[in-house]
């Protein structure tokens, strides 16, 4: 095997084809753009998360001490921005679904590879627009620019800000775009809708969301900019605007943009369990068409965010039933993911320590999520710490488990080497023991009463804040680990084979890094997706490595 | 190519068709039929869009079944996106009670 | 055909990019694109006709009345205006498909002609709404016809921003319209199309029939809301 | 037993119970479903760990399986749905008769007025046992009133009333908190709801320095803008008579019957000629930028207080115009 490793590392690939700034600004090749998202969503997540250590450290003690309070609103609302539209929307899709889309179907790259690099410009000049509005007065409307608040009242750089989401908006246009017509228009002969890999499906489903919800949202942020420069009166209750539309246009984008950030990472984690167990996934069909059921679903429910805002009563009825109906599609990819494991063949490998904590953590909070879709408890806790911990484990305990996995699980395949597995495994663990001691005690938090967005709060939230804030370093501990780890093992790191983990799917059947066009001959497929049976264990992954 | 050439007789009479109707809809708004006006303006309005979408994008003839799936996807999204949010407008109106 | 592509020999196919199979493949791929760049679009609009439809139910009055300051005559004259300009992107489309390089120039010249008559009259109705005072904005104003209910100002400033949000963002799609068919124009005149490559000219076409239906509903929408006789 | 390390606030209003009930048990039910899972798959990843010679076993699926464990959740969810709808319903539907309280939020505090006339500010004093009902406008941007201890939370809006309610059922001093982000000192907008004995309370309602009863306010505002030239309490007026309006039913000009509520009387003032009364012509003039929102409040519990009968402490008999007989009132 070492043998055949060191010819690969001498075969020309797409990142050692060419080399210089050109080369890579001004590349087509999506494995490339992969990874300027990759670079990029990087540096966004650490902006984003600096952010929330110092909202932690903030609220360590209940007097607003350490920033002053315009200071701490701009702390959590450019947390919010940058972690939701610059890190977790683009995560997976821009970073690992361009990078393995084509790869998957077997394709030589997107279908429209000049708008890839286009989507990659226009979240750079989203991101530039929001550093620069964070560096020149901020922003501090929360991340849900809330009219009349971020129209009339704040006078910090809502427009600039808006200008930056709205382009960055076209960005994941772009990107659906892309990967829908390349799943309808360029799979590799033979492989069939059916045999379409889990991660395929549900990067479509998430490509329907980005297609038909953002621009709900663009359309929303110019009128908020409009109003802000024109007065135009629209969201604007003084000249017989409504609040509450600017809320419904909002929420009809940012609730199928959780999905957004969910989808990918369920797909992601689809792909682990089966390789780690060794086994077809259980329930293919249902997983896959759950997918789209959620995408589906998925926009009927937006309201849910408005219970007490002063929508009508009947309203918030059927926002509360459907949303109900969303957590079926959910509910039973976790079964079928649990159900995958009997049977199998499973491996502890850090990708699957990652995918067993997404598991534990989205379904806790997404069981959370059914409290807060009942009327009679969202009147209590929303606008409570008990949505923030709700959305955090499925945020950051759910979908960025699921990347960091996917990261770990591809990574062989990116760049063509091995990162050390115990590090790997001690990283993984940090993170779910740091994530859960941050975010758990902000459910009791949210029960007894802490509003969020709060600065400064009563001395008897002190306990539970402390422990929070404790457990943030903790995590951030976890998040810097890997980070050193896999910067070190590009270097370092041993020389991965093509399928280092005897992994189904197309991915693994062309040379670690692929070459520029992925395949040397177009491959045809004449298997179902998952066929494990056919791929017995590696003998080296069975054994440390 | 498996296209279709049509006839530029046919684009100029589907032409033809849409200018009457333009005429016809300026007109008709002139005349009082309550509150079928904005009944028969939209139906004027989606037959042209249909003539436009049908002839002028070839959706009539083309084979690809996508294409109209890309459509009625569409415009279904945009429906949930009135439609769920009237639940809430039909009965909340300035002023009026419902809304807590 | 679809089967392994060879790469060398494609490169002789013009137009043909290296990671598609073959031309077909292509051509249903860009097609396929722009009708889904067009269903974000319907979602685009949407947004503001959502807006459109509360405020209307709610402020109707206002919204008749406003309407009826709109200039009839000359938005039907553009309605038709636009509808020209579909019949020639449709009869453009048609010379790319025949090969018929200088019909196919002559009737995107056209198109683009059509074009700009339509923004220029939209300049002109803007413009009046200036003089009028009908832009939101500080020195809205909004005159009160004497037989009617009286308007509330900023109800009736609703109405103008909608419809300069409506038609401002239609004409910055005819805008770009207008320069998409700048440079396929530059390209038929270059010989770039071929009866059996023409996809761009098609999709562009798909794009500009689009924003005619726009402003198909847009006209009854802001123009029609309530012209009947008042007594 | 929690006073240390509690799990939910204080219970001190009549919904705060049912709230933690269904709380309760979906904490239970979330347990139990996560503990499930989490086993199974311990056991599933333990039991089926790798090791040499042992191959995975590939199953495809059971529909059986799928289908159980789709309807069984849906089923759970629809009790979910309906618990929670039903608490909703209580916590949105006022009792006839409560206490009201009128509430106007602006940048970072909250302004309370009893019908009484006393005036508070971030301060809530009501008695044990009696429904209180809010009646909610803001100046400026959106607010939330949230009272954690009795379970109740409301956006207050500007350019409209919003409404909540709530029956406390012990005596203390429990955290109002501004829930909805609104600013620099959203985290400063806080107060307290003292609750106190019926009798504790009297006394402090008599020992405030309280400038009239609210609607004896709005009378005054009444005069002094005008109103009474056109709204006379007889058919003369070139207004309406306003007198028993309040909870009724109006008849617009344009057909449309619409219930006369705190919503409908604060437009019929700021913009008169939004529904025109049938038979009137549009001749009240805007008061829109004229009066200031405590005003406005005044001036809405002025002519509720209209009625045919004068309704409890509320009531402004002094104005009911002669001729009239006080009847029964029909709520
Ligand atoms: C990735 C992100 C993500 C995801 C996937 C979800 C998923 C869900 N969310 Fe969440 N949510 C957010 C991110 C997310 N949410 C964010 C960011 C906010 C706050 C925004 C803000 O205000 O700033 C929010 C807020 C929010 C609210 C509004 C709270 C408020 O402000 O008052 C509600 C209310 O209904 C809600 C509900 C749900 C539900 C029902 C689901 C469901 O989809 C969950 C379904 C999953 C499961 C249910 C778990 C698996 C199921 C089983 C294991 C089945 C077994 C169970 C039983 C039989 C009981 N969410
Ligand atoms: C994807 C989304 C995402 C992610 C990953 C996170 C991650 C984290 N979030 Fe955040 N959060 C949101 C989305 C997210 N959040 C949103 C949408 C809101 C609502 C905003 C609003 O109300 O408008 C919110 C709000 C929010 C609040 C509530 C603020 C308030 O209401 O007052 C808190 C408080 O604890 C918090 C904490 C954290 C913590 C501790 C992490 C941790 O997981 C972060 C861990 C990461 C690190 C610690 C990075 C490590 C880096 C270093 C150590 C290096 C130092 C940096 C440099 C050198 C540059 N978040
Ligand atoms: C110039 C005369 C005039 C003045 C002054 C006036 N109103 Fe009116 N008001 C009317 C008329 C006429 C109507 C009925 C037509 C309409 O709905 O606008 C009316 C309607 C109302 C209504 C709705 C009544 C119903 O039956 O539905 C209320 C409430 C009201 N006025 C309150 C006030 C208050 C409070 C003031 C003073 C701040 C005031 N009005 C001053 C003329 C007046
Ligand atoms: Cu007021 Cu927050
Ligand atoms: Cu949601």
């Amino acid at each position: 095997m070492a043998t055949a490793v060191s010819i690969a590392a001498e075969r020309e690939h797409y990142l050692n084809k060419e080399y210089g700034i050109r080369s890579w600004l001004l590349t087509t090749d999506h494995k490339r753009i992969a990874l300027l998202y990759l670079a990029s969503i990087t540096f966004f997540f650490f902006i984003g998360g600096f952010f929330a250590l110092l909202i932690r450290l903030e609220l360590l003690t209940p007097a607003g001490d350490l920033v002053q309070a315009d200071t701490y609103n701009k702390l959590f609302t450019m947390h919010g921005v940058i972690m939701v539209f610059f890190f977790l929307i683009p995560a997976v899709p821009a970073v690992l679904g361009n990078f393995l889309v084509p790869l998957m179907i077997g394709a030589r790259d997107l279908a429209f590879p000049k708008i890839n690099l286009l989507s990659w410009y226009c979240y750079i000049a989203g991101g530039i627009l929001v550093l620069h509005a964070m560096l020149t007065g901020g922003l501090d409307t929360g991340w849900t620019f809330y009219t009349p608040f971020s129209t009339a009242f704040s006078n910090t750089a809502v427009v600039e800000a808006g200008l930056g989401v709205f382009i960055n908006g076209f960005s994941s246009i772009l990107t659906g775009l892309n990967f829908i017509v390349t799943i309808h228009r360029m799979r590799a002969p033979g492989l069939t809708w059916s045999r379409l890999p889990l991660f395929l499906w549900s990067h479509y489903a998430t490509s329907v969301i980005m297609l038909l919800g953002t621009p709900v949202i663009a359309i929303t942020l110019v009128l908020v900019v409009l109003e802000r420069a024109f007065h135009l009166g629209i969201f604007d209750p003084t000249r017989g605007g409504d609040p509450l539309l600017f809320q419904h246009l909002f929420w009809f984008y940012s609730h199928p943009a959780v999905y957004i950030m969910i989808l990918p990472s369920m797909g992601v984690v689809s792909e682990i369990v089966t390789c780690f167990s060794r086994k077809r996934v259980f329930g293919y069909y249902f997983v896959a068409m759950a997918s789209i059921g959620i995408a589906v679903i998925g926009f009927f429910v937006w309201a849910h965010h408005m219970f007490v805002a002063g929508m009508s009563l009947y309203a918030a009825l059927i926002f509360s039933i459907l949303s109900y109906l969303v957590a079926v599609p959910s509910a039973i990819k976790v079964f079928n993911w649990t159900a995958t494991l009997y049977k199998g063949s499973v491996s502890f490998s850090t990708p699957m320590l990652y995918a067993f904590g997404f598991i534990g953590l989205f379904t806790m909070g997404g069981l959370t999520g059914l409290f807060l879709a009942a009327l009679g408890i969202d009147v209590h806790v929303t606008d409570t710490y008990f949505v923030v911990a709700h959305f955090h484990y499925i945020m950051v305990g759910g979908t960025v488990m699921g990347y960091l996995g996917g990261m770990h699980y591809w990574w062989p395949k990116i760049s063509g080497r091995l990162y050390p597995e115990s590090w790997g495994r001690l990283a993984a663990l940090i993170v779910f023991l740091g994530f859960n001691l941050t975010f758990f005690p902000q459910f009791i938090l949210g029960y007894l009463g802490m509003p969020r967005r709060y600065w400064q709060y009563p001395p008897e939230f002190q306990v539970l804040n402390v422990l929070s804030t404790a457990g943030s370093t903790i995590l951030a501990v976890g998040y810097l680990l890997p980070m050193v780890y896999f910067l070190w093992s590009m270097r370092y790191g041993k020389l991965a084979d093509d399928n280092p983990w005897n992994a189904a799917g197309l991915e693994w059947k062309t040379t670690s890094p692929p070459p520029t066009f992925n395949f040397e001959e177009t491959p045809v497929v004449t298997w179902e997706a998952y066929n494990y049976n056919e791929l017995p264990a590696l003998e080296e992954v069975r054994v440390e490595r | 190519m498996s296209e279709h050439i049509l006839s530029s007789k046919l684009y100029w009479t589907i032409w033809a068709v849409l200018i009457c109707l333009t005429g016809i809809t300026a007109w008709v708004s002139t005349v009082d039929l309550g509150p079928l006006n904005t009944v028969v303006a939209l139906l004027i309005a989606s037959g042209k869009a249909l003539l436009v979408v049908l002839i002028f994008m070839h959706v009539k003839y083309t084979s690809e079944k996508l294409t109209r799936v890309v459509i009625i996807s569409a415009l279904f999204w945009l429906l949930i996106l009135l439609g769920l949010s009237l639940t809430d407008y039909f009965i909340r109106r300035p002023g009026l009670a419902g809304g807590a | 055909m679809s089967d392994s592509p060879a790469p060398l020999a494609l490169e002789h196919t013009p137009g043909l990019q290296h990671h598609f199979a073959d031309m077909e493949q292509q051509r249903n791929a860009s097609s396929l694109g722009m009708w889904i760049f067009l269903g974000t679009e319907i979602m685009f609009f949407g947004g503001m006709f959502l807006a459109y439809l509360v405020y209307r139910m709610w402020y109707f009055n206002e919204f008749a009345a406003g309407s009826r300051t709109l200039n009839l005559p000359i938005g039907a004259v553009n309605t038709a205006v636009l509808i020209c300009s579909s019949l020639t992107v449709a009869l453009s489309v048609r010379a790319a498909q025949l090969g018929k390089r200088m019909l196919l120039v002559t009737l995107l010249v056209l198109t683009i002609l059509f074009g700009l008559v339509f923004l220029g009259v939209k300049a002109y109705e803007w413009n009046e709404k200036f003089t009028e005072h009908h832009v939101p904005g500080y020195s809205f104003h909004f005159k009160q016809e004497s037989t009617e209910k009286p308007v509330d100002q900023g109800r009736a400033q609703i109405f103008f921003s909608l419809y300069f949000a409506m038609t401002g963002m239609h004409a910055l799609h005819m805008i770009i319209g207008v320069g998409i068919f700048g440079v396929i124009t530059w390209m038929a005149w270059r010989g770039r199309f071929t009866p059996e490559y023409h996809t761009p000219v098609e999709i562009a076409g798909l794009y500009w029939h689009f924003v005619d239906i726009v402003w198909i509903y847009l006209f009854p929408l802001l123009y029609l809301i309530d012209r009947r006789p008042h007594g | 037993m929690f006073d240390n390390f509690p799990l939910w606030p204080v219970r001190a209003s009549t919904t705060a119970g049912s709230v933690d009930a269904l709380y309760i048990f979906l904490v239970l039910l979330s347990a139990f479903m996560s503990v499930a899972i989490f086993i199974m798959i311990t056991i599933f990843a333990l039991r089926y760990r790798r090791r040499a010679g042992r191959e995975a076993e590939q199953i495809d699926g059971s529909n059986v399986l799928e289908f159980t464990w789709s309807i069984v959740p849906l089923a759970i969810f629809m009790v979910i749905f309906v618990w929670g709808a039903r608490i909703f319903f209580l916590e949105r539907t006022p009792p006839r008769g409560a206490a009201e309280i009128y509430v106007v939020a602006k940048q970072w505090m909250w302004k309370l007025q009893h019908e009484e006339g006393q005036r508070e500010i971030n301060e809530l004093h009501v008695p044990v046992g009696r429904d209180v009902r809010m009646i909610m406008t803001s100046q400026d941007v959106i607010h939330s009133f949230y009272v954690p201890a009795f379970r109740i939370k409301q956006d207050v809006i500007p350019g409209r009333y919003t409404t909540a309610w709530f029956r406390a059922t012990r005596p203390g001093t429990y955290h109002l908190f501004c829930a909805e982000y609104c600013g620099t000192q959203h985290s400063g907008m806080i107060g307290q709801v003292v609750v106190m004995e019926p009798a504790q309370y009297q006394a402090w309602l008599t020992g405030g320095a309280a400038s009239g009863s609210m609607a004896a306010n709005g009378q005054s505002m009444f005069l002094q803008l005008g109103c009474n030239t056109c709204h006379r309490f007889d058919t003369q007026g070139r207004g309406p008579d306003l007198v028993g309006l309040f909870g009724n039913k109006v008849q617009l000009e344009d057909g449309r019957t619409i219930a006369a509520d705190e919503n409908y009387i604060r437009e019929s003032i700021l913009n008169p000629s939004a529904k025109l009364v049938s038979g009137f012509k549009p001749i009240m003039p805007v008061f829109q930028g004229l009066v200031s929102e405590e005003q406005l409040t005044a001036l809405v519990a002025y002519v509720k207080s209209l009625t045919p009968q004068a309704s409890g402490a509320a009531g402004s008999p002094s104005l009911i115009s002669p001729g009239k007989q006080p009847q029964e009132p029909k709520e």
